[in-house]
């Protein structure tokens, strides 16, 4: 049998032996895309427990058995793993780099060893962001939003969390930049730009403002390092600063922070949608192209997140005004989508079962998203509970589903084993079931006044609370559930072959399974769209020694 | 403050743009309905018309492009996002549009960690009312203008029954208005998260008839319309109007955010209490972080009358 | 696509880099008398242009841009959303500041006459 | 990677050979990721000058009184130093490119000098403006001064960004001293020298961001307070 890239691998410095130590210095996409899953697999048990605590804390007013401050530091690290942890990084750094070289024919990315430094500086993030939990002073308390004045003088140690975010931002940037180099340069000769498989335009436009939207974040936190330990006075009332220009600062990285994530997760449905219709997509070029417009239009309507904070008023017309326009690429996309499926044959495996929930769930995000983006409206939603079940619909709801989807589309690929789709199907169910019952009662509290961050409630808002709770015990069930799966499908699953799907782009076009070390044996010439099937079947075969199409 | 408080009138429309903002919501929410089910039914659909059973592979088409349909479903769309801009935009105006001072109550709202202070201009005596609890008539348009301590952060002054936000920013003043046409007493929520008593910042909007209003507000009353007037010392007064019960019971061993003063003046003598109050970082009891209680520049006679209050409970 | 790394004229290059230097300090030496010369009622926005114009000779030459359009186009959008930055938050948010003259941090007190410390009332 | 690098050829289905791009070797693809750097820098630069520009439109004054009280000798004497060390930074790598190592090497050693001349010039002058009193957490600085806010926001944020500036400077420094030890270990050569390209790159980029340092402090209020916005 010939070997994968679990047999070989190239390392960053020297040529060490041990398998522990090949991991640790590997500069192959694909491992490090598995490591990044690891990592964040193991700081999502922390978050989902951070979550699971809070859900409990809420489950009835009052205090139940952790007091405020600690509920504080709980959503507070809840969010800054959710966010700066798992899923600004989250898509692109795992299924970016193990898929997004393979589909462009490239035998890894432009800077492997600099993808490595990443990984690393990523691990660093992680270690500093967690080293304050066991510090005196604690975990910061601020939310992850950090707003000035709060984060200037809270005791706890903000510090820790405002160098890892800067760190993880480095490592975001870097990651971008490697990937824009990549797309410019790797792709295999005849690959123009729309003939690039969606994924890798969901990448690109993720890639974009991964590296011209991070930097303002970065800068805002060493101004905030610098406000806290020099006084130079820009967010502090007492020298004439200006709390609101820090919550404009921070937004005008963390809203298209949000179409960050979701781009690369689109590219996703637009992979898995099309294979298992069994026909080519529809629309390729809009779909293409609003992933670009929506990242650019991104960058322009930060500011419906300031709608109460006594920003002009003149400024929350224009911004609620672009942010409509956010709304209609993505809808775009949405009916391609169904389109797609129209006269197509719909097999509903699991990464399809995973995107056709994921239409309904994004559909509900984006919708409400919708609502609070009317200024008169936000003023009444604007933290509340509409807001956070708005974010966790469209984050949870859409970013994480897809997430999955794609973990269940590519894990034969990756591991060159399938899992049990049976049981696959039971976990997405009972998700599907217990986010909706987790997050749907959480709109009506949030419209009749139920504040977020709050530690405790009137007794009014008990009863959302409690349903709320069962969603997340469903949920987290089917959430441990899925997870197991993967492990049995990993260590006994039933050899994949190089193409169980029978999709068209060219990730599944290896010459074994799992794929070898430098991916395709040769770069293949490409003269063909990525999604081409007749009757059902995929229309381009190669000789997977020579890469010569066969058709 | 209790959390046996209930949010009263939540679901009311209390403000006379109430309607305003909930006609908006419920066209956003008809348009949603409508653009969601758009996407959603012809997904259900298809799924089940070309179910893997139903097809055979020579009858998939692959349709590409339909040029009408991509027309329809970009403008259609975007025409009703622009209805629903309208509707936010318009009834943003009606919120945010400050009627004129001389036809409005002007009350001036502190929020400070974590309590409200509202202070009314002066009245013909020029007695001016303080107070925790706003007291309004029905009827008039009041406006709010709001800001918080320097070295505080930031709140928000929230009620849900008006369907009226906006953040109480340090070293900004903002505003906002309102014109209750029902009587009644609604909760006030700070919206925006501000430390650990964030979830218990909550004051109360009492609206109340004009007469009665009229009544209180010439009066020099201590308290609220229709309270008994308590004696208060002057430390009293101090302590209510500083927001230390905030963070500190008296009347009880309960620790909020900063240890009880119950029975405190038998623990340390005058000198100690002053600096608690003046200089708090210098002593931290133990058990409690130093910067969490802001220190407190009052002239020498207050805090001396608030250490009197502490020790011994005048 | 131009990728700067043939072979060059070491002679015709180095001129190149003095004569771009000269312009560089001429503009720098303007930037010195224009206070004094043109344009006073808006050094600001004098200074500002000179400061384009040398950065321009900057990119193109000792940066080597021109010829480059991949590059330059990247560029110019990265300048575009700084551009597009600026013009929202202070053409429209900074420009139309509310309740400015009530507030401390814009208000009267901002002569700095008032002691500024934390005061509670 | 010291061995060659062979291209690899894809052929289509007509025949035609093309030549495959590949990581290793792509001197392009290096230029293009460091400019993509370069881009971040500007977006970083870009938002502290959002911020200085938010509090010159809330208080022009005193923005240009506090400009008037920098010293603008200092000041342009550093833009000259700083001018003519991309000169040496530019002919080091022109050198290098026509095959000239030694000279390329000696001038990095004059960018060295320059660079280092820029921060103790620019240490003379932070040192002058503390001894009047006005530096991060001193004198002036303090909540508690009189001093106008337009002010202590212009001076915060001039000792912030030249402060950011300088680091740039220093990192500049290093990487210079690392090129030319990449130099002597042979690592670096006219035939591949895209670490200097890229260093050069990085020099121009701080030259750059200082064009745009020394006017908004220095000279908007070198006009008097006359000469307005
Ligand atoms: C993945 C993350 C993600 C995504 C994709 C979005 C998408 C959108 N978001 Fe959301 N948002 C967040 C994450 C996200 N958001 C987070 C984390 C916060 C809160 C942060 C905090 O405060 O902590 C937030 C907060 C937030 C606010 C501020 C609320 C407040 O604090 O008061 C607003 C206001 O405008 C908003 C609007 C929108 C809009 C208009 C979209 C649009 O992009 C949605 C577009 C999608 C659709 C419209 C649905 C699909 C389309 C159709 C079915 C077609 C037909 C429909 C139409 C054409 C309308 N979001
Ligand atoms: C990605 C973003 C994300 C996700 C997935 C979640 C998931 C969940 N969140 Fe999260 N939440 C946030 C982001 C997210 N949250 C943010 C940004 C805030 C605001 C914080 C603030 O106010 O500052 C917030 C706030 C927030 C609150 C409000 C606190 C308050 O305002 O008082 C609550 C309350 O119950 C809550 C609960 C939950 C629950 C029960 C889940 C459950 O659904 C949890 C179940 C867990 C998962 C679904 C994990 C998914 C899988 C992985 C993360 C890793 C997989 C990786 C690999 C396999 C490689 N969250
Ligand atoms: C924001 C919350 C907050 C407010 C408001 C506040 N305090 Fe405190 N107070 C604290 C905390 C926390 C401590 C303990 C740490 C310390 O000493 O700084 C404390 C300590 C004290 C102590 C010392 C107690 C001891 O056992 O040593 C006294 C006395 C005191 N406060 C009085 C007051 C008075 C009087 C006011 C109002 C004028 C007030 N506080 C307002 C939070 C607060
Ligand atoms: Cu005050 Cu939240
Ligand atoms: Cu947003």
């Amino acid at each position: 049998m010939s070997k994968s890239y679990f047999d070989e691998t190239h390392t960053a410095i020297g040529h060490p032996k041990s398998t522990f130590m090949q991991w640790m210095l590997t500069v192959d996409h694909k491992r490090i895309g598995l490591m990044y899953a690891a990592v964040m697999f193991t700081f999502f048990f922390v978050a989902v427990a951070t979550a699971f605590l809070m859900r409990l804390e809420l489950f009835a007013p009052g205090a139940q058995f952790i007091d405020g401050d600690t509920f504080n530091q709980a959503f507070t690290l809840h969010g800054v793993i959710m966010i700066f942890l798992f899923i600004v990084p989250g898509v692109p750094a795992v299924l970016g780099n193990i898929v997004m070289p393979l589909m462009i024919g490239a035998k890894d990315v432009s800077f492997p060893r600099l993808n490595w430094f990443t990984f690393w500086l990523y691990i660093l993030g992680c270690i500093v962001a967690l080293a304050s939990l066991f510090t005196d002073a604690g975990f910061a308390d601020t939310g992850w939003t950090f707003y000035a004045p709060y984060s200037l003088t809270t005791s706890t140690n903000v510090i820790f969390t405002l160098v890892a975010a800067f760190i993880l931002g480095m490592a975001s940037i870097l990651t971008g930049l490697n990937f824009l180099v990549t797309i410019h340069r790797l792709r295999a000769p005849g690959m123009t730009f729309f003939k690039m498989p969606l994924f890798v335009w969901g990448i690109y436009a993720t890639a974009w403002i991964q590296l011209l939207a991070t930097p303002v974040v970065g800068i805002t936190l060493i101004l905030a390092i610098l406000e806290k330990y020099f006084g130079i006075g820009i967010f502090d009332p007492a020298k004439g600063g200006d709390p609101v220009l820090f919550e404009h600062l921070f937004w005008i990285y963390s809203h298209p922070a949000v179409y960050l994530m979701i781009l690369p997760a689109f590219g996703i449905m637009s992979e898995i949608i099309p294979t298992f219709s069994r026909r080519e997509i529809f629309g390729y070029r809009t779909i293409a192209l609003s992933s670009a417009s929506i990242a650019g239009i991104g960058y322009l309507v930060w500011g419906h997140h300031l709608y109460t904070s006594g920003m002009a008023d003149t400024a929350k017309v224009i911004f609620s005004f672009l942010t409509f326009f956010v709304a209609i690429p993505t809808g775009i996309k949405f009916y391609d989508w169904v389109a797609t499926m129209y006269k197509g044959k719909i097999i509903l495996s699991t990464p399809m079962l995973w995107a056709l929930g994921t239409i309904i769930t994004f559909t509900i995000g984006g919708l409400t998203g919708v609502t609070i983006a009317m200024i008169g409206v936000d003023i009444h939603l604007q933290d509340t509970y509409y807001t956070v079940a708005h974010f966790h619909y469209a984050m949870l709801g859409g970013v994480v589903f897809l997430f999955f989807a794609g973990l269940h589309y590519w894990f034969p690929l990756v591991s060159g084993k399938m899992y049990n789709e049976t049981h696959a199907k039971i976990a997405f169910y009972l998700q599907f079931v217990g986010f909706n019952l987790l997050w749907f009662p959480m709109f009506i509290a949030g419209y009749y006044g139920m504040p977020r961050r709050y530690f405790d409630y009137l007794p009014e808002f008990q009863i959302y609370h409690q349903v709320s709770f069962f969603g997340a015990v469903i949920f987290i069930t089917g959430l441990i559930y899925m997870f197991v799966v993967f492990f049995k499908g990993w260590r006994n699953g039933k050899p994949s072959g190089t193409n169980p799907w029978n999709a068209t782009t060219l990730e599944w076009h290896m010459p074994s399974s799992p794929p070898p070390l430098e991916n395709h044996s040769k770069v293949p010439y490409v003269d063909f769209n990525p999604y081409e099937y007749h009757h059902g079947e995929p229309v381009v075969k190669f000789d997977y020694e020579t890469m010569k199409r066969i058709d | 403050m209790d959390v046996n408080n209930t949010l009263q009138g939540f679901n009311t429309m209390a403000a006379t743009f109430a309607k305003d903002v909930d006609q908006a919501f419920w066209i956003n929410f008809w348009i949603s309905v409508i653009l969601g089910l758009s996407v959603i039914i012809p997904m259900f659909y298809f799924a089940w018309k070309y179910r893997e059973k139903n097809v055979k592979d020579e009858d998939i088409e692959n349709v590409t492009h339909n040029t009408a349909l991509e027309i329809a479903w970009t403008l259609i769309p975007t025409a009703m996002l622009m209805v629903l801009f309208y509707y936010g935009y318009t009834s943003m105006q009606v919120l945010r549009t400050m009627p004129a001072e001389s036809e409005s109550i002007v009350v001036h709202v502190e929020g400070k960690k974590w309590s409200w202070k509202h202070t009314y201009e002066a009245n013909k005596n020029g007695f001016v009312h303080k107070s925790k609890e706003l007291y309004v008539p029905k009827d008039t348009n009041i406006i709010l203008k709001m800001t918080a301590p320097l070295n505080d952060v930031i709140h928000a002054y929230f009620v849900p029954a008006f369907r009226m936000k906006e953040d109480v920013v340090p070293g900004r003043v903002t505003k906002q208005w309102f014109h209750s046409e029902k009587l009644g007493t609604y909760d006030v929520e700070c919206a925006e998260y501000c430390g650990t008593r964030h979830s218990d910042m909550y004051t109360k909007i009492n609206v109340i008839p004009k007469a009665e209003y009229e009544a209180w507000f010439e009066g020099n009353s201590k308290v609220g319309p229709g309270e008994k007037e308590v004696e208060k010392s002057k430390g009293q007064e101090l302590y209510d109007d500083n927001g230390c019960a905030g963070c500190h019971s008296i009347d009880t061993d309960a620790t909020l955010v900063g240890p009880s003063l119950k029975g405190i003046g038998a623990k340390h003598d005058a000198t100690y209490l002053k600096d608690a109050i003046v200089t708090p970082d210098k002593d931290v009891p133990e058990g409690f972080t130093a910067g969490v209680m802001p220190p407190f520049a009052l002239p020498d006679a207050d805090v001396d009358a608030l250490v009197d209050y502490m020790t011994t409970g005048k | 696509m131009d990728t700067n790394n043939t072979t060059i004229d070491y002679k015709k290059e180095r001129v190149a880099y003095y004569k771009v230097l000269v312009g560089l300090l001429l503009l720098t030496a303007v930037t010195f008398i224009q206070p004094h010369l043109f344009m006073t009622e808006s050094t600001f926005l004098a200074q500002m242009t000179i400061a384009v114009i040398k950065a321009w000779l900057i990119i193109m030459y000792y940066m080597h841009l021109k010829g480059d359009s991949l590059i330059g186009v990247m560029g110019i959008f990265s300048l575009v959303i700084v551009a597009t930055f600026m013009v929202i938050v202070i053409g429209f948010d900074v420009a139309n500041f509310q309740f400015g003259a009530e507030s401390h941090i814009t208000g009267p007190a901002s002569a700095g006459v008032e002691h500024a410390t934390p005061v509670q009332h | 990677m010291s061995h060659e690098y062979i291209p690899e050829i894809a052929t289509d289905r007509d025949g035609n050979k093309h030549e495959v791009q590949g990581w290793q070797d792509d001197f392009y693809g290096g230029k293009l990721g460091f400019w993509l750097f370069m881009f971040t820098e500007v977006l970083m630069f870009g938002a502290m000058f959002m911020v200085l520009a938010y509090y010159n439109t809330l208080h022009p004054e005193a923005f240009i009184e506090a400009s008037a009280s920098l010293n603008r000798l200092l000041g342009g004497i550093n833009t000259v130093i700083l001018l003519v060390s991309a000169l040496t930074m530019g002919l080091s790598l022109l050198k290098m490119r026509v095959g000239d190592v030694k000279g390329a090497k000696l001038m990095i050693w004059a960018t060295i000098l320059l660079a280092i001349a820029f921060l103790v010039i620019k240490g003379f002058e932070w040192r002058a403006e503390y001894n009047h009193g006005i530096f991060l957490m001193h004198g002036e600085m303090l909540p508690e001064s009189g001093m106008a806010f337009g002010k202590k926001l212009f001076f915060g944020m001039y000792f912030t960004m030249t402060g950011i500036h300088g680091f740039h400077i220093i990192i500049g420094i290093g990487l210079m001293i690392w090129l030319l030890k990449r130099i002597n270990a042979g690592k670096v050569t006219p035939a591949h020298h895209i670490l200097h390209w890229n260093i050069a790159l990085y020099w121009d980029i701080v030259h750059l961001i200082w064009v745009f340092v020394f006017p908004y402090y220095y000279m908007i209020g070198a006009g008097g307070v006359a000469g307005g916005h």
